[in-house]
């Protein structure tokens, strides 16, 4: 039997299959573009053939992510938030902050030792700070997201960004680009203001080590670089971190059923 | 021999934008019992402060200096950034050494974030003062002299001090000599607008906000004595009276970019509480009363306190005329909402009177100016190609 | 199937105010016609007892916005008032009333009269000074403003009473010379008889909350049950009407129904709702079987759970104190008390903070509060953002995420305590 | 005869014309993308320009510019802002213009133009850019659209989804939201016409709108943008196969004013 999770998030659907014994064995990635329903199959689809499993022998599937309730085939649905807090403390059982800065959301939460969520603060109504605004700058330069944190690493030194908007860093990029600054140096500096913002948020929730991050903006090298410089703390990343929301779906699923193991090995613990 | 004016426009430089306050260390050295006042925009009678042999300190928020760290988490981003970055101030310890911080009753976020100092700083004095708003009332002098008299006790409790009615009358003296100085140095503007750019003039005001004022004074005084034997530069440009910048500051970048883009700003509401009166505030008497009179019935007008008699579109226009300006900018900073609800008002009423107008808002925090230049450049043009 | 209880007075509350307000409405949409003196004034700190003594009806522009919010016609208003020039950052209960200005105020509720007399206080908010400024410009009538100073630490000094209760009088005097009214003591301590028995019976529907399950949701709710003690005291009628109400409160207590079919979550609210999707607002919170048995919104109109009543032996001076003691006039540290208290004595399990963009008197400091709540009182604490006008700022899918994560938490750290 | 030359360096794309003062005719026209060389651009379109016309920089009597980088040309007379421009090109293409919407990649400018091509009053989006054709090439690419298909597409809505966010991101997140919920792609190209229309017709009703009203800038080839506006407004926009070169167009009709001026003091 298995068991899945899959995240349905605004630019990009994942998906986690788990064996009984709570072993990842299936990962799907997929664009959500216009399609919901047909991106969460697919990333689905994806991961059951990774892991080698027909769709009937996956027996509970939890739906995530801002289009959790278009998942055709989830029997219930969990928000990311505590799925990321529930996969980031399956990664790195030590984790007690987790931040995850999505396309929309950029999220800082506190867990405990059973990976629940005690406390979260997501960004305001302004959307400063969040995923979008690498991709706008990403854009605007010319590159794409994977190579803006190599490129950020290369500066000498940052340059400020004073803006917080993700629509008109565009022209403080294209102003600072006019007056021959290095592409690199723009990048360190943006890279250094989502860092700035990241942290704050963490520090409503504490900032209590270990920190992990989740999401796909954990790969980018550079802005792990710029959160560690101003926190003054390793970060835990995963080579899954693209996959915790929905690796942390697929525990609740698992959770669900095999209750009685999972109430067993809490008691354990 | 006398500093040069680049001397002192140079340490006016470096004092207005010092966030690490080396000059209130160095007051503090020469005065080891001193206490060092923070005085959150706009206006705050900082001769309470003086009398008490204290520094009263302008705290305009942090502008480019310093980066906000913790202060975000405390501050929802729809706020004014000179609330963000104060609070940041505070939080990061760059007040240290300030004993009390003063905000008043300019609007909801102002009197807010006293409660935030409040709690946060437990061992700062934090007093609020609310200005009585309204302006006609016979128990408004009392009412506003009494709130005084509050802040007199409390810095006297703190610094171990007693304040005497001759010692009020002596701190009154000598702003009326600084605000005398500030007006002329405006008048000055006014009449050379070459021969002063309005940046030089911000930063020579602004730093009243820093140093001790009887220290100000004197360098107004020697400024004053050296301008006019400046060289000229002529310039076609249009003359403009700014408005809404009376809180959270503008980067100095930003009033260089206004003239370069084709406007003298001949009149404008920066740090406007450093000047506050239109005449002396009057010596002989009650000192606390003559303070609470003159709040009353002779301040600037301004969106931070309400009206009274005149209405404060109808002062603009007056302004415009008498500074004999080709049009208004607003100058708002964001979210700044006392200025905001203002701008339609004054609008409305410009627009009546055929005074051309153009607005567009700044942060403290901006680095970019391409699209206020842009609008700046097209209200010039507007009215300079089409002469 | 389980058979439910008949209830004898069920949404007698809700339908006795509606009429209340229907026949005050009624009063406005004739007052050009039977001339009837208009005093515009707003809810905090309002001196109601004192300028219908004087001879004047009352319009309350907040409450204009309320209902065009709830009646959908706020965006269009706001709309208006922008095209004219006010920023999407100025508070949209201004924009809203300065949209009515520019319509000739057709509002949902029927046609609002004009003024005659501005009557601002300062009690809510610097925006209340800069809102009746501006419109003064429009209307062109006396604008009369009446200063409350903010009130922190030990509370209400002599000489600021001293102050307010000589506003009070140029008020009287202003009032009289527009209508021609008289100054009659006695009538208005009969007033303030009134106004204090309305206010008694409020407050114990308020305490009512401290049942469980709580009969009453004290935010939600409470819209249909404030409007009078807030905008109609000193009248009979308001007296009445909260008898009616404690009947229907009173079954709710004795047959343990509540709000909702079933309390799971007992929450203290901080800050206004969201007007303009009230309902959509609402069903966020009842999904999860929330319950608010404490808000400060529900409040604005006065602190009367606190122990004030207004008192007349002392007219003018209770009728200053009531005003400088609002929720909205008293410092953040007071403000966070208040709520501290409330979270115990209501036993609520968490705070819920609604920060509204439009209304900075509310929302700069509560993100401070969250913190304190969280980390130093260590409650459950969620902060979630949109407008109390402003339908632009309600994003149903990001409230949604935060409410849903924030319950979903709760419950499920409830379950693995059990 | 005499020739002026106008170039506009926009954000996106530059555009150079080159314009008979004589004949009061464009005689080359040129736009290309305009890279991060800002002056290199310009200089590219002109040098293209006038290879078009078949005429040698020293033909050309005065260079205006205008644009983001208007300062970034060596080679320029004068630069003079895009709003000014804007304001002059469209009251060339349609001479009994009095109100002017120019709708760019990143701003959108609203203005009132006295007959002799003053500039009255303007307003242009400072926040939350939603006015700004920048978001429809977003929502473009987060649905998979391609650009020039947005509004034929659009044209087809049946029910157009409301997008209220003010802010360009959130609006953004509102259209994926629309995706989630199944609604149908041309609703919500619709949608985000009208909402980026909603935020323009505040910016031209704040300088009050009087017709005629003409549209320039990149925008005005998306015809659901062009209906949706029409329909808030109700009113018919002009609109020209040139609106894209307005900007280029006034910089040609300021500089040939300037250069009769000067004709004007050298005769005097």
């Amino acid at each position: 039997m298995y068991v899945a999770g899959v995240d349905v998030g605004s630019t990009q659907t994942k998906a986690v299959i788990l064996d009984g014994d709570k072993k990842i064995v299936g990962r799907g990635l997929t664009h959500t573009g216009a399609n919901v329903i047909a991106a969460a199959q697919r990333a689905f689809d994806e991961a059951r053939q990774e892991a080698g499993v027909q769709q009937d022998e996956v027996t509970y599937t939890i739906g995530t992510g801002y289009g959790r309730y278009k998942v055709p085939f989830g029997d219930t649905q969990v928000t990311e938030i505590s799925c990321h807090a529930r996969g980031a403390c399956y990664l790195f059982p030590a984790t007690r902050t987790v931040l995850d800065i999505g396309g929309q959301d950029t999220k800082g939460i506190r867990t405990n030792e059973l990976g629940e969520v005690v406390d979260f603060v997501m960004n305001d109504k302004c959307a400063a700070g969040t995923g979008r605004f690498l991709a706008a700058a990403a854009e605007v330069m010319g590159l794409t997201l994977d190579q803006l944190g190599e490129t950020s690493l290369r500066s000498q030194k940052a340059l400020r960004i004073t803006n917080v908007c993700t629509v008109f860093v565009e022209t403080e990029i294209m102003a600072q680009l006019a007056r021959g600054r290095s592409v690199e140096d723009i990048l360190h500096g943006v890279h250094n203001s989502i860092s700035g913002r990241s942290v704050s948020l963490l520090r409503r929730v504490g900032l209590e080590p270990e920190i992990t991050m989740t999401g796909g903006v954990a790969r980018n090298v550079g802005m792990v670089s710029a959160l560690e410089e101003r926190m003054q703390l390793k970060i835990n990343v995963s080579a899954d971190s693209h996959y915790v929301g929905a690796l942390g779906a697929s525990i609740f699923a698992w959770e669900r059923e095999f209750a009685h193991v999972a109430a067993g090995e809490r008691k354990g613990e | 021999m006398s500093v040069s004016l680049q001397q002192h426009l140079q340490r006016c430089r470096k004092v207005v934008y010092d966030m690490n306050f080396t000059y209130v260390d160095a007051w503090r050295q020469q005065h080891p019992q001193g206490k060092v006042v923070g005085c959150f925009p706009v206006y705050i009678p900082r001769e309470v402060i003086h009398a008490a042999g204290m520094l009263p300190v302008g705290i305009y928020g942090g502008g480019l200096e310093i980066e906000i760290d913790r202060a975000d988490a405390r501050v929802q981003s729809f706020i004014c950034s000179i609330s963000r970055s104060t609070l940041e101030l505070g939080m990061s310890h760059y007040l240290k050494n300030f004993d009390a911080m003063y905000f008043t009753s300019v609007c909801d976020v102002a009197r807010n974030l006293s409660g935030v100092w409040e709690r946060n700083f437990p061992s700062v004095l934090v007093e609020y003062i609310h200005f009585p708003q309204n302006m006609e009332s016979k128990s408004s002098v009392p009412y506003y002299s009494g709130e005084m008299r509050g802040l007199c006790q409390n810095l006297e409790r703190i610094g171990n001090v007693t304040i005497t009615d001759e010692q009020l009358r002596h701190s009154i003296q000598v702003y009326n000599e600084n605000r005398a100085l500030h007006r002329q140095l405006t008048t000055f503007k006014q009449e050379n607008p070459g021969k002063l750019d309005a940046s030089e003039l911000y930063l020579l005001q602004r730093a009243g906000a820093c140093l001790p004022v009887e220290e100000h004074t004197a360098m107004l005084r020697e400024v004053l004595d050296e301008l006019p034997r400046r060289e000229g530069k002529r310039r076609d440009r249009i003359r403009v009276v700014l408005e809404g910048a009376f809180c959270e500051q503008p980067p100095l970048e930003l009033i260089e970019i206004i003239e370069e883009a084709g406007c003298d700003i001949v009149a404008s509401d920066f740090a406007l509480g450093l000047m506050w009166f239109l005449e002396d505030v009057p010596v002989q008497g009650n000192p606390l009363e003559n303070l609470a009179r003159s709040y009353l019935t002779q301040s600037d007008y301004s969106s931070v306190r309400h009206y009274g008699l005149k209405r404060r579109d109808y002062s603009l226009v007056e302004k415009v005329r008498r500074v004999k300006a080709d049009g208004v900018l607003f100058c708002i900073a964001k979210f700044c909402e006392p200025a905001l609800i203002d701008y339609v008002t004054h609008k409305n009423t410009l627009e009546r009177e055929g005074i051309p107008l153009v607005n567009f808002e700044f942060e403290e925090k901006m680095g970019v100016f391409e699209n206020i230049r842009m609008q700046v450049e097209t209200f010039a043009e507007s009215i300079l190609l089409f002469a | 199937m389980e058979q439910k209880p008949t209830l004898k007075y069920k949404n007698l509350a809700m339908n006795t105010q509606r009429d209340l307000l229907a026949t005050w409405y009624g009063k406005l949409a004739t007052a050009e016609e039977t001339k009837l003196p208009i005093a515009y004034m707003l809810v905090p700190g309002s001196v109601s007892e004192l300028v219908r003594l004087m001879g004047f009806e009352i319009v309350f522009p907040e409450i204009n916005a309320l209902q065009c919010g709830m009646k959908k016609t706020a965006g269009k208003m706001i709309l208006k008032a922008e095209d004219l020039g006010y920023s999407s950052d100025v508070c949209g209960y201004v924009k809203n009333e300065v949209g009515l200005f520019l319509t000739d105020r057709e509002s949902p509720t029927g046609k609002l009269p004009a003024p005659d007399l501005l009557v601002c206080n300062y009690v809510g908010c610097t925006t209340f000074v800069k809102w009746f400024e501006a419109l003064a410009s429009y209307y062109e009538v006396p604008l009369f403003m009446l200063d409350a100073p903010y009130i922190r630490g030990d509370g209400i000094t002599l000489h600021q009473r001293d102050y307010f209760v000589q506003q009070l009088r140029d008020l009287a005097d202003l009032c009289g010379s527009i209508s021609g009214a008289k100054y009659d003591e006695d009538k208005l301590k009969e007033m303030l008889r009134y106004s204090k028995e309305a206010e008694d019976l409020w407050v114990k529907i308020l305490h009512s909350a401290k049942h469980v399950p709580t009969p009453i949701d004290s935010y939600f709710e409470a819209v249909f049950f404030m409007s009078p003690v807030f905008l109609m005291r000193g009248m009979p009628e308001t007296v009445e009407f909260y008898k009616n109400a404690w009947l229907e409160v009173e079954e709710r207590m004795q047959l343990g129904i509540g709000p909702l079919p079933e309390e799971k979550v007992r929450a203290v609210i901080e800050g206004p709702p969201a007007w303009p999707h009230f309902r959509a607002f609402w069903d966020l919170f009842k999904k999860w079987g929330v319950v608010s048995v404490a808000s400060t919104y529900s409040k604005v109109g006065g602190l009367f759970d606190l122990g004030f009543r207004h008192d007349p032996d002392h007219p003018l001076e209770s009728i200053a104190e009531y005003c400088m003691g609002c929720y909205t006039n008293i410092s953040l540290p007071k403000r966070a008390k208040l709520l501290k208290q409330y979270l115990e004595e209501y036993s609520a399990d968490c705070l819920v903070i609604h920060s509204v963009k439009s209304c900075r008197s509310f929302s700069m400091g509560q993100a401070d509060m969250r913190e304190y709540f969280m980390h130093e009182v260590n409650v459950p604490t969620l902060q979630i953002e949109s407008d109390l006008a402003d339908p632009r700022y309600f994003q149903r899918a990001q409230l949604m995420n935060r409410i849903d994560a924030f319950f979903e938490s709760l419950e499920h750290r409830r379950l693995t305590a059990v | 005869m005499a020739f002026t030359a106008g170039i506009d360096i926009g954000t996106r794309m530059t555009k150079t014309l080159i314009y008979n003062t004589d004949s009061k005719e464009i005689v080359a026209a040129v736009i290309d993308l305009t890279g991060h060389n800002l002056g290199a651009a310009a200089q590219r379109t002109f040098d293209a320009a006038l290879a078009k016309a078949g005429l040698k920089a020293a033909d050309i009597g005065y260079v205006a510019t205008t644009g983001y980088g208007r300062y970034q040309v060596e080679f320029r007379n004068i630069q003079i802002t895009e709003i000014s421009c804007h304001s002059k090109g469209a009251l060339k293409l349609f001479p009994k213009t009095q109100s002017v919407l120019d709708v760019g990649a990143q701003n959108s400018r609203a203005m009132r133009v006295a007959p002799n091509g003053r500039v009255t009053s303007f307003r242009m989006n400072e926040k939350c850019a939603s006015g700004a054709g920048r978001f429809i090439e977003r929502v473009a690419g987060a649905l998979e659209i391609e650009l020039d298909q947005f509004g034929p597409m659009s044209l087809k809505a049946a029910n157009p989804q409301e997008i209220s966010s003010v802010c360009a991101v959130l609006a953004e997140s509102e259209v994926i939201n629309h995706v989630t919920e199944g609604q149908e792609i041309e609703d919500i190209l619709m949608g985000a016409n009208n909402a980026v229309s909603d935020r323009i017709v505040a910016l031209l009703r704040q300088v009050k709108v009087e017709p005629e009203v003409t549209l320039t800038g990149g925008v005005a080839k998306n015809a659901g943008m062009v209906k949706a506006l029409e329909n808030r407004l109700e009113l018919s926009l002009n609109v020209s196969e040139l609106s894209e070169y307005a900007g280029a167009l006034g910089a040609c009709v300021f500089a040939s004013e300037r250069l009769a001026k000067m004709g004007q003091r050298v005769a005097a």
